[in-house]
């Protein structure tokens, strides 16, 4: 039976509220640090690292952005571990990435105390800042969201989020609940042992589950599902040839930045932008021969699809990708797609478990053999 | 000053695949080998497989050396063999041998081809234009040939011959011979050659049903064929077209097709009382083959009397014939074939499992015809004068299956010690090259010292720039076909390509030179070498190519005839030339960008470990020893001799392991090379090839102790099983073998009042639960305890109840022996196992006996159980510590079941014995002789070369996430924590680039197969403009 | 339509593959000229880059020819490389590369027979199926 | 059936030869055997057994090695030269010489059908191979009237002539 407890809050106290376990639990050494969402002043909220009790004041987990993917800092820390205990408070999405960067050795959770939040959708790191312009804060978003209105004037979450079927956070030790927690209140869930000593630790009272947040998951997921599904096939009938993809991409500048975004494309380097890749003058004139032109800078659908083939196994669907885009360019329905297809090949579903062998780690003898189609 | 010491030269009569095995063996050693062989070609009965057990396709090409694997599918050995320490030299006949051990004379009858092949241009005119069409013998009269031909058709080079028997000299094939190969009054000519040994490996005859007494009843249609014949009916080079098996009368498909065994083999009448050994495994493969490859509706059926299924894998594929595969088997001897008016093929036969007759037709019978040993053995005898044993055979030394007694100096191998399979043939092979190796070193032969050529070292930062050099073969006119100056042209526009070179000859003696100083002028810092056979000349044209100052991982060959022909028929020379052109445009490319690469030498630890103090163990090691070869033998018990030396007075062949073992011990202990740790296991290993560190840790101290080496013999041997079936251990009356035979040796069972002894095989073996496998020496165990038994009290009564006698081979007389010694054997089957139930303090054993479909019941006064034999427990420890892996059921898994029976997939990890498999003492002897001469050549090596051809770790841009140490078959790559990198062992490295291909950011790399460069190819390989046209 | 000649860019595992490629050769079986040879050590060692970059550089068809399950000369490469083939099968249907253009194929070395069936089937379909996706657009990709 | 009853140098009685103990119960002689057509059939292959095990009582109610036609296949192909013929006729002649009134059954076969094995087996064959059609005493009544005279004349059937009644 999962643990639960329950933070009231008065308006405009909820990250009051929050901070105090926070604190809690750093002070009472459950944990050694915290890396949670935090204020940056007055404007943009951003992963902080906070190692002394008195600065949790600034936390803020359920503000609707994140500029950078949280595994790739939850990579940053444990990759090369401190051996010092951090709880770290990330996203659905940022979680589920950081399982796949688990079974690729770039993150280690042996110090970690993961805290999953509910998610309802994230703004463009620039939209947040118009949203806070505007007076939004994680109370009025939560609020708001819950009840099926995301958008704020002229922007709203990301595309991502819009068809993210994961608002719940799993592979956790607790949980920060919203969604069917009712106003003015949020509930702590300890999933695990280690997560319900935390929340011991932590000082906060335990009370009852909230009653009607299954339910209310189950809704969302069932709305996401079904604009995911329906994206899905738009997608795929807008690019079902190559034709039309090289349009989608005919704005990409070969800069890479969806791969920096990426935080499952966890190369120290691209293969693109290492010396495999940089051709001889002679052989850029030998391709344009070819057809009497080429377009420069070259292998632009060649990046994208090596990409695809590298990443679609591993990829959560966070939308960093066309975040990062600087000429808007819609990349995570491509990866999406691609990854929907992939996965379901192998029955793998990317952040899953970590227990989950990924695909092209291992093979079996009796399988796919419908590749080639010949017996035995 | 000192005698110069003389060169070792061994004569490997027969060039069959044991015969090239040991060539091979002894010529990577450094020792030079002529190898002879009378038929027109090389690779003996193997050429004519396409398919074999038990993956069902080719593997020749792996009993090669693991050396130099980039460029091994050059090396196919289906086409042909090439060493530099290796003379081949086929159509020979050994006329006579002169001269004694170390110093034999051999007079050789080089029989006249009638075809220069150093002079013949391959073109082939010769054999479109022959008129005489014969039937083809190596296709088994399936196909035609003409008088002139090639007798193995994927023979590369080419060797044709004509058949002077069929030939009527009308001489059209000189007349359009434009380079003078041919001449029709060619003469046999005799030469005389000087050898220290000489390995037979000629193989036997095989039974022939149109030459024996048997064809009037089985061989009564074409449709009725042997099982070689079957194999070319399945092979895409004889008579196997379109999915279909054809056959021969018709050319209708064969969808019912029957396999009759024991052709010429089990049969007294015709004084032949030994079993082939191979052709129950053969005939089941091709029933599996021949469903497979027959297309739907195939059914196979197998008639046959034991199915002799004894060796490592085989039960399970007999298993998966029957389970999955559907073959039927029926176990009936039938009398005969009998062919209908419409040319269908009936038998009646007799079917056990029913007890009723069936009369069935079928398209095709497969005859699986046997050895017939004795013409060939009794050949040899006269030739070296040798003496034949009672049975008609090469007499070899008591323990040995190798040396021939009374003559050192002589070895046998392969199917000369009756028909082997592919692993066996393999083990002896090597085996007789160290057996060959050992008496060479005993008298002093030296090896073949290699010039070594300085590697001129590549300046990496240079701008590459290709030179092309295009040998234009001397006198072979088959190189008019490419107008050189136009190709020279073509190349020239290439932006890789520097200059062009043209060179006479590369491969002629003054050609070399020349060719040295024409490229020592280049500018060019890569060269790519046109001309032919690349397969055959490539190291010499890459020491050409260091003479001349190329560093030569920067100097490749392709085939520059070849290469062009592909595809064109009748090209004009301008399209060839053309063709040529484009094609070799990948080369360059891939040339262009290929780093130069580094090959560094590893010292190997002379030290040799052995585990296992047993026959394989002690073998070895003394091997080793004598060789020089310090030896560390470690034993878990705490004395030598293992399970059979402790144990086992006497075999049913007449050894007797236990005095044996007693005097190996007293060698071993003598031997000043060999130190022996008793009570000591391996714990653990660590190192890298060539340099193993071992954790040796003694059982009765717990001292643990370090042992550096450089090579390790596993050699773990096995125990005789346990079961808890038939009430063993509840009653002094119920026993297994290895206890009966010991009371028996003891006296501490008599059977002097005894009258009834019940045998049981197969106990808990070959079976789905618990030892799937044949333990191979049960059925002759049981077999000599109940002649001892015999032998002891005649008036007892022996039943053995068993399922398949496995007495393969000549082991098929003691089965003949004990029969006539009244011992009784009844046969029962799995799904009918025999029961039993004490009844008043007596063994009361029940079964359905198959032949009069009764149940028996027998009262037994000692109820013996075959209960097969176990692997050593310690393998587990030992596979991990060594990362070699285990079967399913627990024995060491060598490299290759059938082609590298003796090593692991590493170089200098070899197993020996019963850890390989249960195999009867002389067989554990011979693999242990196999390995060490394995281990042997590897430590005479004194250095391990990595390959230049190796994958690499980009340091700066691995981001340490290991997916290739988990996706290398080999173990190369390793995390190292205390470095916080990924380290490749260069000499495991067998480049095979999965770790590339895992690696996205390509911090893994194969040197030599960037991919930089296969961009490149991919480039040059899809700039071609030229019109296709398609070539039917 | 009938004077196209499709273009097959073939990645043959050295061991195997390519050796039937060779017996093909020797044994007079002539496979049609559209099958670009490319030896690769092992069908485990062909990069998916391999295959996207030869589709892009205008081959209408790629084909791996491997050696059969359980030959594997590296052991299991073989059988990663059927893992790989699957999942860039996937990626490329979407496209309208699809499998009837993608080949992986175990052919031994002494198939010989069975490579020229194979190239002809494909070189067949191929030409049926006309210029791939990529090659319509009419130029280089990259 | 318990061996205890069993009689182990039986075969010394019978067929004392060294050949009958190679026999390995391959089928050989019961493959093409023509006796072995018959209803029982005349199964070679286990009176070798019966021997070897010493079933005397069985192999005195045995009535099969009567039936054996002499073709002498079966001596022609076993592969361990049992030489089954002659063991059959040992057979006989040990059953005789235990049971002198014993009337081989093949004999009340032979008197009332005119055969003991049927000899159209192969008529279908010689059709199709235009061969004249076989004279056999089965569609030759006349024949085996004075067929069985003859056998009348015998003293083995005068002597027990009840039974070969009708």
């Amino acid at each position: 039976m999962a643990t639960f407890a329950k933070l009231s809050f008065n308006k405009d106290e909820l990250n009051k509220e929050l901070s105090g376990f926070f604190k809690g639990i750093l002070e009472n050494g459950a944990v050694d640090a915290v890396l949670a969402p935090m204020a940056q002043g007055k404007k943009g909220v951003r992963l902080s690292l906070v190692t002394s009790a008195a600065n949790t004041g600034a936390v803020d987990p359920f503000a609707p952005v994140a500029a950078v993917s949280g595994a790739k800092i939850a990579s940053s820390l444990t990759a090369r571990p401190s051996g010092r205990k951090v709880a770290m408070v990330l996203r659905p999405c940022e979680i589920r990435a950081t399982v796949e960067l688990v079974k690729l050795k770039q993150v280690n959770l042996d110090d970690v105390l993961m805290i999953g939040m509910d998610c309802l959708g994230r703004y463009e790191n620039t939209d947040f800042t118009k949203f806070q312009e505007q007076g939004g804060t994680s109370e009025s978003f939560l609020d708001n969201a819950q009840a099926g209105k995301t958008a704020t004037g002229d922007f709203d979450v990301a595309g991502a989020c819009k068809i993210c079927e994961f608002p719940a956070a799993d592979n956790i030790d607790l949980r920060l609940c919203a969604i069917g927690s009712g106003s003015g209140a949020v509930h702590i869930e300890a999933v695990t042992e280690k997560g319900k000593a935390a929340l011991e630790k932590s000082g906060v009272k335990i009370g009852d589950a909230p009653a009607g947040r299954d339910e209310a998951v189950k809704k969302l997921v069932a709305v996401r599902t079904e604009a995911r599904d329906k994206k899905f096939a738009e997608f795929r009938a807008e690019t079902d040839n190559f034709q039309a993809l090289g349009e989608k991409l005919s704005a990409c500048i070969n800069c890479y930045n969806c791969r920096v975004a990426c935080p499952v494309c966890y190369c120290k380097e691209c293969v693109f932008v290492t010396d495999t890749f940089r051709h001889t003058g002679d052989q850029f004139m030998m391709w344009a021969d070819k057809g009497g032109l080429l377009k420069m800078p070259n292998d632009t659908m060649f990046y994208h699809l090596t990409r695809i083939t590298h990443m679609s196994l591993f990829c959560v669907g966070c939308g960093q990708c066309t975040s990062a885009c600087p000429n808007d360019i819609d990349l995570m329905p491509l990866f999406r797609t691609s990854a929907d297809k992939t996965q379901a090949k192998f029955s793998y579903q990317a952040g899953r478990s970590v227990e989950e062998e990924q695909p092209m780690a291992g093979f079996e003898a009796d399988e796919l053999f419908e590749v080639t189609g010949q017996a035995k | 000053m000192a005698e110069k010491k003389p060169t070792g030269t061994v004569l490997v009569a027969g060039a069959g695949i044991s015969g090239i095995k040991a060539a091979i063996e002894l010529a990577e050693v450094g020792y030079k080998v002529l190898l002879t062989d009378a038929s027109t070609q090389i690779g003996g009965i193997l050429a004519k497989l396409d398919y074999q057990f038990p993956t069902d396709h080719c593997g020749m090409c792996r009993m090669l050396p693991m050396v130099g694997r980039e460029y091994s599918s050059q090396y196919c050995m289906r086409k042909s063999l090439f060493h530099e320490n290796i003379e081949i030299m086929p159509f020979a006949e050994i006329q006579a041998v002169h001269g004694d051990a170390g110093n034999y004379k051999v007079d050789l009858l080089k029989r006249a081809r009638y075809v220069d092949p150093s002079l013949c241009n391959e073109l082939e005119e010769c054999i479109a234009v022959c008129p005489v069409e014969v039937a083809d013998e190596f296709n088994h009269g399936l196909t035609k040939r003409r008088a002139i031909y090639q007798a193995i058709p994927h023979n590369t080079p080419k060797m044709l011959a004509i058949d002077m028997q069929a030939c009527t000299s009308c001489g059209e094939c000189v007349k359009v011979c434009t380079s003078g190969a041919i001449n029709l009054e060619a003469q046999d000519e005799m030469e005389t050659r000087e050898v220290h040994s000489i390995i037979l490996a000629s193989g036997v005859k095989l039974y022939n049903t149109r030459e024996f007494e048997d064809a009037k009843s089985y061989a009564v249609s074409p449709d009725v064929v042997s099982s070689l014949a079957f194999e070319r009916m399945m092979s895409s080079s004889g008579s196997y077209r379109d999915g279909e098996i054809k056959r021969p009368s018709d050319g209708k498909p064969a969808k019912n097709i029957a396999w009759i065994q024991c052709m010429g083999s089990r049969n007294r009448r015709q004084k032949r009382d030994y079993c082939s050994s191979i052709c129950c495994m053969f005939a089941l493969k091709e029933a599996v083959l021949a469903k497979e490859k027959g297309g739907p509706g195939v059914e196979s059926t197998i008639f046959y009397m034991d199915m002799r299924t004894f060796g490592k894998g085989f039960q399970q594929y007999r298993d998966d014939a029957v389970e999955k595969h559907g073959v039927n088997l029926i176990r009936c001897r039938v009398q005969g074939v009998m062919k209908k008016p419409d040319g269908a093929l009936e038998i009646r036969y007799f079917d056990p499992e029913t007890n009723e007759f069936f009369i069935k037709e079928y398209d095709l019978v497969v005859l699986s015809t046997g050895q017939i040993p004795y013409e060939t053995h009794k050949k040899w005898a006269d030739l070296l004068n040798v003496g034949l044993d009672s049975r008609g055979l090469l007499a070899t030394e008591e323990y040995s299956k190798i040396r021939l007694a009374g003559k050192p100096g002589l070895f046998i191998c392969g199917s000369l010690m009756g028909l082997t399979d592919v692993s066996e043939a393999m083990s002896s092979g090597i085996a007789a090259a160290g057996e060959a190796t050992k008496f060479l070193c005993g008298i002093g032969a030296d090896t073949v010292k290699e010039e070594e050529i300085p590697e001129p070292t590549a300046n990496e930062r240079e701008l590459s720039q290709v030179s092309v050099a295009l040998c234009k073969c001397g006198e072979k006119p088959g190189a008019e076909g490419i107008d050189y100056a136009l190709l020279s042209a073509e190349l020239q526009k290439y932006h890789s390509v520097g200059e062009v070179q043209i060179v006479e000859s590369f491969c002629k003696d003054n050609g070399e030179t020349a060719a040295v100083d024409i490229l020592s002028q280049t500018k060019c810092n890569r060269l790519l070498i046109g001309a032919c056979q690349p397969f055959m000349y490539r190291q010499n044209l890459k020491n050409v190519a260091r003479k001349a100052g190329f560093n030569s991982s920067l100097v490749e060959v392709f085939d520059l005839f070849g290469i062009a022909r592909q595809g064109m028929t009748q090209p004009s020379i301008k399209e060839w030339t053309m063709r040529a052109a484009h094609e070799v445009r990948a080369d360059i490319e891939k040339l262009n960008f290929k780093p130069a690469l580094h090959v560094s030498a590893l010292p190997i630890n002379q030290n040799a470990l052995v585990v296992g103090g047993g026959f394989g163990g002690m073998q070895s090691a003394l091997s080793l020893a004598i060789r020089g070869v310090p030896v560390h033998l470690v034993e878990k018990d705490g004395q030598l001799g293992g399970y059979l030396g402790n144990n086992v007075e006497a075999t049913v062949d007449g050894l007797a392991p236990m005095a044996k073992a007693q005097d190996m011990q007293l060698k071993v202990y003598q031997n000043k090379n060999i130190t022996v740790h008793l009570n000591c296991e391996v714990e653990s290993t660590v190192g890298t090839l060539g340099s193993f560190e071992s954790k040796l840790v003694y059982k009765d101290s717990g001292e643990t102790s370090y042992l550096h080496h450089g090579a390790v013999i596993m050699a773990t041997g096995g125990h005789e099983g346990a079961t808890t079936e038939y009430g063993l251990g509840t009653s002094d009356l119920v026993m297994t073998q290895g206890q009966l035979k010991k009371g028996l040796a003891s006296g501490d069972i008599d059977v002097s009042g005894t009258e009834n002894i019940v045998m049981i095989q197969c106990v808990g073996s070959r079976q789905k639960e618990g030892r799937r496998y044949c333990s191979r020496i049960c059925c002759m165990w049981a077999i000599a305890n109940a002649l001892k038994i015999k032998e002891k009290n005649p008036d007892a009564r022996v039943f053995i109840l068993y399922r398949d006698v496995m007495t393969y081979g000549f082991y098929e007389q003691y089965y003949s022996k004990a029969r006539t010694a009244g011992i009784i054997f009844m046969n029962y089957s799995l799904d009918n196992k025999p029961q039993m139930e004490m009844v008043e303090g007596k063994p009361v054993v029940k079964f359905m006996d198959t032949v009069l479909n009764e149940e028996i019941e027998l009262t037994a006064d000692l109820l013996v159980l075959s209960t097969g034999v176990d692997p050593e427990e310690s393998n587990n420890k030992l596979a991990s510590a060594f990362k070699v892996g285990l079967n399913d059921d627990g024995f060491l898994a060598e490299a290759d079941s059938k082609w590298r029976p003796i090593e692991f997939q590493q170089v200098g990890l070899y197993l020996a014995g019963t850890a390989h498999s249960p195999m009867p003492l002389k067989s554990v002897i011979m693999q242990a002789e196999a390995a060490a001469q394995k281990a042997y050549a590897y430590l005479s090596g004194r250095e391990v070369h990595t390959a230049g051809v190796v994958s690499k770790v980009k340091d700066a841009h691995c981001i340490r996430c290991q997916r290739c140490v988990n996706i290398c078959p080999y173990g190369a790559r390793s995390y190292d924590d205390m470095e916080n990198c990924i380290s490749v062992d260069p000499a495991a490295c067998q480049a095979c680039g999965m770790c590339a291909v895992e690696c996205q950011n390509n911090a893994a790399e194969v040197a030599g197969w960037t991919d930089k460069q296969l961009f490149a190819v991919i480039d040059a390989k899809l700039m071609d403009d030229l019109l296709l046209s398609p070539v039917e | 339509m009938s004077e196209f000649e499709p273009k097959i860019v073939a990645f043959f595992c050295n061991w195997c593959t390519f050796t039937a490629a060779d017996l093909a050769g020797t044994s007079r079986l002539s496979y049609p000229p559209n099958i670009k040879i490319i030896r690769v050590m092992c069908s485990g060692m062909v990069d998916p880059k391999f295959v996207l970059k030869a589709f892009l550089n205008g081959a209408d068809g790629v084909l791996v020819g491997g050696c059969w399950p359980g030959d594997c000369h590296y052991i299991n490469g073989n059988f990663k490389a059927r893992r790989r083939v699957a999942l860039l099968t996937e990626i490329l249907k979407q496209y309208g590369i699809d499998e009837e253009r993608f080949w992986l194929r175990w052919i031994a070395a002494s198939e010989g027979n069975m490579l020229k069936e194979v190239a002809d089937l494909m070189t067949a379909k191929l030409r049926e199926l006309g210029p791939s996706p990529l090659q319509q657009m009419g130029q280089m990709v990259g | 059936m318990d061996l205890k009853g069993s009689i182990q140098d039986l075969w010394k009685d019978i067929y004392n030869t060294g050949d009958l103990h190679h026999c390995f119960n391959c089928s050989t002689c019961l493959s093409g055997c023509p006796a072995s057509y018959g209803d029982p059939p005349l199964l070679v292959r286990n009176l070798a057994r019966m021997v070897i095990l010493g079933l005397e009582e069985e192999l005195l109610n045995e009535d099969t090695p009567w039936a054996c036609v002499s073709c002498s296949k079966c001596e022609e192909m076993c592969p361990m030269d049992v030489k089954p013929f002659e063991m059959i006729l040992a057979i006989r002649q040990w059953q005789s010489a235990n049971d002198e009134t014993r009337v081989p059954p093949s004999i009340v076969e032979i008197y009332k059908r005119g055969y003991t094995q049927a000899v159209g087996v192969n008529t279908d064959l010689r059709d199709s191979l235009g061969l004249p059609e076989l004279k056999t005493i089965t569609n030759n009544p006349e024949l085996l009237q004075m067929f069985r005279e003859m056998l009348m004349k015998t003293p083995v059937v005068s002597a027990n002539d009840y039974m070969f009644g009708g």
